[in-house]
């Protein structure tokens, strides 16, 4: 066992544990941020996979931009009287077709990835792919990343508009 | 055993069934919503172990790159609309939000 | 001028007075002597641009027959209708008339409405009046001439019933509009036979027609009744026997009412179609005219001898000289007819305007006093109003002479022609014809008796009661169209000789035109010789055309016919009635100033001198005068036959309404509810009950699945997992 | 630019020398956090012409290590509502965020503890954790001021990330990197080389030399913020929120917070000093150029921009809050767009 794989299991049992925590708590603060420590094993588990970009990126725009939101929205949504802030489950029937379904989901698709014969490529050099998905993106995928900041624009309008004050 | 596909593709199920059933359990709108960004996570997880081992490349990232742009913009606007629907209701249970206009 | 521009100069003439009743009818909650001032000013210039347009059609195209335009309107099918407008000598006399009338009217009504709290809605209703007078004037077809012959109906009758709140006003309103619908009535069916037959309603295209001999269902008869149907239309306007009933009553309206629509321009409607179509009546149509016009001459002169109503008197007096210019129309008189509509039209509208002013002021007095059950229009109520009110006494007095028909005076022109012309026209015809002079005579006489009754009763002597002493003179504005209108009433202004005026400009200008008619089927003496003769050759060629130059548009008609005459009589006479009218000038004028003068003695004899006393007339012809002072029972009669049959046929129409008809009606009724009943046991039992289990069917199904239909996302989302499990379990 | 790392080579890769490359920076930030906190206490005593510390050893310069024992001695009192685990982590989670930072900061031509490509965007990225440490002790303190303070805090952060971004982004647009190695490798020829002055190039570099000194400004300014230092320290303004979102927090956790700041103020002032002041490279060209002067050069110019910020932090004013946001998107904001457009023009047309 390497140090990469003790990593690798570091991180999976980072992001399942905390992603349980975020899933189960009572607490709807202590989702948020468990959720932190989900999104960071992700970043980490990318890193693994040699993505040290999007590693960076899960990273700032998870953590310090939709998970900033979330706690905002938390806290301007929720009667924060007290640190108890529930996170609002469902009734136990509600709850029970959840288990079930996402159970039988869990079963079926790993059941799936193991079965199934992955098409398999020679594992690629390590190295840095900032220069790669530069060059890619704004060639193969221009269109995709202008159609992406056309997006992200009328989204920031468009939630600026909504939520101010009326 | 060597860690490869398969074990990122486990993590990724597991990840994306906490994430749904985080959606379906939940009446808080916000704890919907962050089982949401799990799902997407763990659909990310899957392109990035793709474009490793499954030759996807860069193609693969460049997927993941668009999946959290609008990750982030979803979660801007979903959140002005929580806001909003929290000011007329005082509350954003998604069970309860049942009318279009007071 | 030209042409164009003169008939656009028309137009704006006849769409002025409009812009006035529309400014007015919008504004009439407002303050009303603005609206005086606008409507008295938008006619001050409408009667401008008349002056304008009469003078350069009368000088510059004197000898043009008409200037008019035409154009298609619309069509049904294949047939297109085309109306138009267009100004000939006729219509811009007329043109002068009306506007001058009504500006001064206006400026009459200015004083004598003051006060009104309908003000505004007065002048608008006279704007909408003058407009559709105008109309009348310059359609040169019938359909606009039916058209705004409809309009001044309407008009009259607004004006009428202005003071709607008295029921007599009402009624007299009501009277006057279906009074006119009757002879309306002959008049479309007259157009309709005409248009039937020539498929237009222009006066050229049928008067042409008519010319090329093609008859109305090839039936000379049958131009008789267009002829005498669309006389029928004149009957009703211009109230002649037995349609005159409703003018005397419509006297309820205002006195500047009176005067410009029921003395000086609408009545005088009738005589002007009479005029406009002349050509088109048959020698049996125009012998029904004359017959009609001598009647309703000499009745409504009895009628108007024992009246003690100042307006009543006038009235009839007005009915009395329609008779007189359709009476001429009718014997072939047509310039003297015309004639008669122009100096009368002045004369008798000063005679209103007269009436109004001795009426206001007896209004004053009244007020004066405090009485408010008085008469004041009653000329008992009167006398010595001569001292009080000289300027209305001396213009009433000059005109009273117009009418009665005393030299000096334009009356004495246009009476005399007529006159003249029922003796040469009864001279020609002969035979039970000679009755027509002889009531035309009396009538005359009859006339100058009662003006001449009513002027010493209300003016002359001393004042009858408090109110007659109290009266005062009105002021300028009343006074002024007085003036105006007795001047325009001296018989210079029509020929320099003031005892024969076929050498002034009048005769000139308005010639008689040459008849349409074949000559089968009209007086020999109304055609003019070259007329004869040419029918004499080719009868029934298309030399008729040619021969018929009133026809055709701007054609030379006065030379030529001057010329023709000129080259087969060497007369100067147009034709052989023009010429026996010249024999019979200075018996007719001798004749006539005899029995006026004899009629003013008496008139004189009775109420000035007492020489004869009234009462003791009265007493000896009792009979005689109850049926004048009723009228001749004409209303009494009228109600005893016409609208007791028409009110015992719908008795009897109400019955069978009654009685069979809602019967039947009930017993169907009856048998479908019966079968409605029936119907509908099987509609609830076996059809809903059908529909009803579809729909509970429809109803549980849908029970059922609604509740899958939950509105929660998450419920969606994993009946959506559920599905994708399904299909990855049926299909990996 | 593989393994700036002197002990990759002196070692190999191992467990040990793995873990020697990783608390290095640990030893360095004990030690400078102390110099640190003596200098602020000195200096503010002089600009408040005072002696300040006097009596722990001569000229008072053991009273760091006194707080410290002081701080670690004292009782760590934990409110009774307040959400314990998270109460607890907050601390941890904000060091962590300020010396993760460490691992990418080339201290030297040899040494740097993670040499990656992206390490710009790294340093930025990691901020965010900070940020997080802060809303959660806010939040678990269950005290309003707390509250208060770690949501003005965040906002702050965000509010001046994105003029500080647009700095380091101009940065890179000119040198097309994002490794800080590299770009503090190319600065190097003296002190008109350094990207202050628009970096290496000719004379048409004169161009973009006030935008870049500008961008150095705004980036100064911004940084002063992203650490919560004066003027921008209305999240832990005592007159308004007592202490901001450590008013619960005391003892050794205190210490905790108190260390982070230090160690982030010296983050920013490292990387304000890589991108701009030319790392670890001398100002006078090969003037004690090396690998070990440029330990030197780069602990001095760092230290300097610290001093820097503790003279502002005692010179000026406190703002107010909206005053904050309006400095931040109304004038820092377009500013640093304005530069950037510049710089990028400049970059394009080269």
């Amino acid at each position: 066992m390497d140090l990469i794989t003790l990593a690798f299991y570091f991180f999976a049992a980072l992001t399942l544990v905390f992603g349980g925590v975020v899933v189960f708590s009572k607490n709807i603060m202590h989702a948020a941020f468990s959720l932190l420590f989900t999104f960071f094993g992700v970043a980490g588990l990318y890193v693994l996979l040699q993505a040290d970009f999007l590693a960076i990126t899960q990273i700032m725009i998870y953590i310090g931009g939709i998970l900033v939101l979330i706690i905002f929205g938390v806290m301007l949504t929720t009667r924060i009287t007290g640190v108890d802030v529930k996170s609002g489950a469902s009734g136990r029937i509600q709850i029970t077709v959840a288990g079930i379904v996402s159970a039988a989901l869990a079963v079926l698709l790993i059941y799936v990835s193991l079965t199934t014969v992955w098409p398999q490529s020679p594992v690629a050099e390590a190295g840095s792919t900032v220069t790669a998905i530069g060059n890619t993106m704004l060639t193969k995928y221009i269109l995709a990343f202008e159609a992406a900041s056309m997006l992200l624009l009328i989204a920031i309008v468009g939630a600026a508009f909504i939520a101010r004050k009326k | 055993m060597e860690i490869g596909l398969t074990h990122y593709l486990v993590i990724s199920a597991l990840l994306f069934t906490l994430g749904l059933f985080g959606i379906v359990s939940r009446k808080h709108s916000i704890m919907v919503l962050m089982g949401l960004e799990l799902i997407l996570n763990a659909a990310n997880i899957n392109f990035i172990a793709f474009a490793k081992f499954g030759g996807m490349n860069i193609d693969g990232h460049i997927a993941a790159i668009f999946v959290i742009i609008l990750a982030a913009a979803e979660a801007a606007v979903a959140l002005a609309i929580l806001l909003n629907i929290y000011q007329h209701f005082r509350h954003v249970n998604m069970d309860e939000v049942d009318s279009l206009k007071e | 001028m030209a042409k164009d521009t003169l008939l656009l100069l028309s137009i704006i003439i006849l769409f002025t007075p409009l812009s006035s009743f529309l400014i007015n009818a919008f504004r009439s909650h407002r303050s009303g002597r603005i609206s005086g001032v606008i409507g008295t000013s938008i006619l001050f210039v409408d009667m401008i641009l008349a002056m304008i347009v009469a003078f350069s059609k009368l000088v510059t195209y004197s000898d043009v027959n008409i200037i008019q335009t035409r154009f298609e309107w619309f069509s049904i099918g294949s047939t297109n209708i085309v109306i138009g407008f267009g100004i000939d000598n006729i219509a811009a006399i007329m043109l002068l008339v009306v506007t001058v009338i009504s500006f001064l009217v206006h400026l009459f009504s200015f004083i004598y409405m003051e006060g009104d709290r309908r003000f505004p809605k007065f002048y608008a209703y006279l704007g909408l009046f003058t407009f559709s007078m105008l109309g009348i004037v310059m359609a040169n077809n019938f359909l606009m001439m039916y058209v705004f012959w409809e309009l001044v109906g309407i008009s009259s009758y607004l004006l009428i019933g202005f003071w709607y709140e008295k029921k007599s006003a009402s009624d007299a309103g009501k009277k006057a509009f279906i009074t006119n619908r009757i002879g309306d009535l002959g008049f479309f069916a007259g157009i309709m036979i005409l248009f039937m037959t020539y498929g237009s309603f222009m006066f050229d295209d049928i008067f042409a027609g008519i010319a090329s001999g093609k008859l109305p269902f090839d039936n000379p008869t049958m131009l008789t009744l267009a002829g005498i149907g669309i006389f029928m239309g004149a009957m009703g306007k211009s109230a002649q026997w037995p349609l005159h009933v409703w003018l005397p009553d419509a006297m309820e309206g205002p006195t500047p009412v009176s005067a410009l629509i029921h003395a000086a321009t609408m009545v005088a409607a009738g005589v002007y179609l009479v005029a406009k179509v002349f050509v088109m009546f048959t020698a049996d149509a125009l012998t029904f005219i004359a017959v009609i016009g001598t009647i309703t001459a000499f009745v409504s002169a009895t009628i108007a001898i024992t009246q003690t109503d100042f307006k009543k008197v006038l009235a009839y007096s007005t009915v009395s000289q329609l008779g007189f210019m359709i009476m001429s129309l009718g014997t072939g008189g047509y310039t003297n007819g015309f004639f008669h509509l122009v100096t009368h039209a002045w004369f008798k509208a000063a005679l209103f305007l007269a009436a109004g002013s001795v009426i206001h002021a007896m209004h004053h007095a009244m007020h004066h006093l405090h009485d408010h059950h008085s008469d004041p229009q009653d000329i008992n109520n009167m006398g010595g109003l001569r001292k009080k009110m000289p300027w209305t006494y001396f213009t009433f007095l000059f005109v009273t002479l117009a009418l009665s028909g005393i030299p000096l005076t334009s009356g004495f022109l246009s009476k005399d022609g007529i006159l003249a012309g029922t003796l040469a026209w009864a001279n020609l015809t002969g035979g039970w014809h000679w009755i027509v002079p002889v009531l035309g005579f009396t009538a005359a006489g009859m006339t100058a008796f009662y003006m001449f009754r009513l002027t010493i009763v209300a003016f002359h002597g001393e004042s009858k009661t408090e109110i007659a002493s109290h009266t005062k003179e009105n002021p300028i504005q009343i006074v002024l169209p007085l003036v105006v209108l007795s001047v325009l009433s001296v018989w210079f202004f029509y020929s320099p000789n003031p005892i024969d005026a076929t050498k002034g400009w009048f005769h000139k200008m308005v010639v008689q035109p040459e008849s349409a008619v074949p000559a089968a089927y009209q007086w020999d003496f109304l055609l003019s010789e070259t007329h004869a003769v040419a029918t004499d050759v080719h009868a029934g060629s298309p030399a008729h055309e040619a021969a018929a130059p009133a026809i055709a548009e701007s054609h030379n008609t006065t030379p030529a016919a001057e010329h023709a005459a000129a080259h087969t009589s060497g007369h100067g006479y147009i034709n052989k009635f023009q010429e026996e009218v010249h024999h019979f000038h200075y018996t007719a004028m001798l004749l006539s100033l005899l029995i006026a003068g004899s009629g003013i003695l008496l008139a004189f004899l009775i109420y000035q001198y007492k020489i004869v006393s009234a009462d003791n007339l009265e007493r000896r012809f009792k009979r005689l005068h109850t049926f004048s002072l009723n009228k001749w029972y004409f209303d009494e009669l009228y109600n005893a036959t016409i609208i007791a049959l028409i009110m015992a046929i719908a008795k009897g129409k109400a019955l069978f309404d009654g009685y069979i008809i809602d019967g039947m009606v009930n017993l169907s009724a009856k048998v479908t509810r019966i079968a409605g009943q029936v119907i509908g046991v099987f509609d609830n039992v076996v059809i809903d009950g059908a529909v009803n289990l579809t729909a509970n069917v429809t109803g549980y199904m849908g029970a059922g699945l609604r509740k899958l239909q939950t509105g929660r996302i998450q419920s969606y989302v994993v009946m959506a997992i559920v599905g994708l499990l399904i299909l990855i379990y049926f299909f990996y | 630019m593989e393994s700036t790392n002197f002990l990759w080579d002196l070692f190999g890769r191992n467990v040990w020398t793995v873990l020697a490359v990783i608390s290095l920076p640990l030893l360095f930030v004990l030690v400078y956090a102390l110099i640190a906190i003596l200098a602020e206490l000195k200096i503010s005593a002089w600009i408040q012409e005072r002696l300040g510390p006097m009596r722990t050893g001569p000229w008072g310069i053991l009273q760091p290590v006194a707080e410290v024992i002081k701080l670690l001695q004292k009782e760590d009192i934990t409110p009774d509502q307040s959400s314990k685990l998270l109460y607890n982590l907050a601390p941890f989670i904000i060091f962590t965020g300020a010396y993760a930072a460490f691992a990418v900061i080339p201290f030297s031509s040899a040494f740097v503890p993670a040499g990656i490509d992206v390490g710009l965007f790294y340093v930025f990225a990691i901020g965010s954790i900070s940020a997080m440490g802060i809303v959660m002790g806010g939040w678990a303190s269950n005290n309003k001021y707390s509250l208060m303070g770690a949501m003005r805090s965040i906002s702050q952060l965000i509010s001046y990330e994105i003029p500080a971004a647009m700095a380091i982004l101009s940065v890179v647009v000119l040198t097309s990197s994002m490794n800080m190695q590299e770009i503090s490798s190319m600065q190097s020829g003296g002190f008109w080389n350094w990207f202050i002055f628009g970096g290496p190039g000719g004379w048409s570099k004169l161009w973009v030399i006030p935008f870049t000194i500008g961008l150095t400004i705004i980036y100064f300014i911004a940084s002063l913020a992203e650490t919560n230092r004066v003027p921008f320290d209305i999240p832990e303004g005592e007159s308004e929120l007592v202490a901001g979102f450590h008013t619960e927090y005391s003892g050794m956790k205190f210490a905790m917070f108190f260390f982070a700041e230090y160690a982030n103020m010296f983050v920013v002032s490292a990387i304000l000093t890589t991108i701009f002041l030319g790392g670890w490279n001398s100002p006078f060209g090969d003037f004690l150029q090396g690998p070990w002067w440029g330990v030197f050069w780069f602990i001095l110019k760092s230290f300097f921009i610290v001093l820097l910020q503790i003279w502002i932090r005692w010179t000026l004013p406190r703002f107010r809050v909206d005053q904050l946001m309006h400095v931040g998107w109304k004038v820092l904001l377009p500013l640093s767009f304005v530069c950037f457009v510049a710089i990028s023009l400049f970059a394009m047309l080269n």
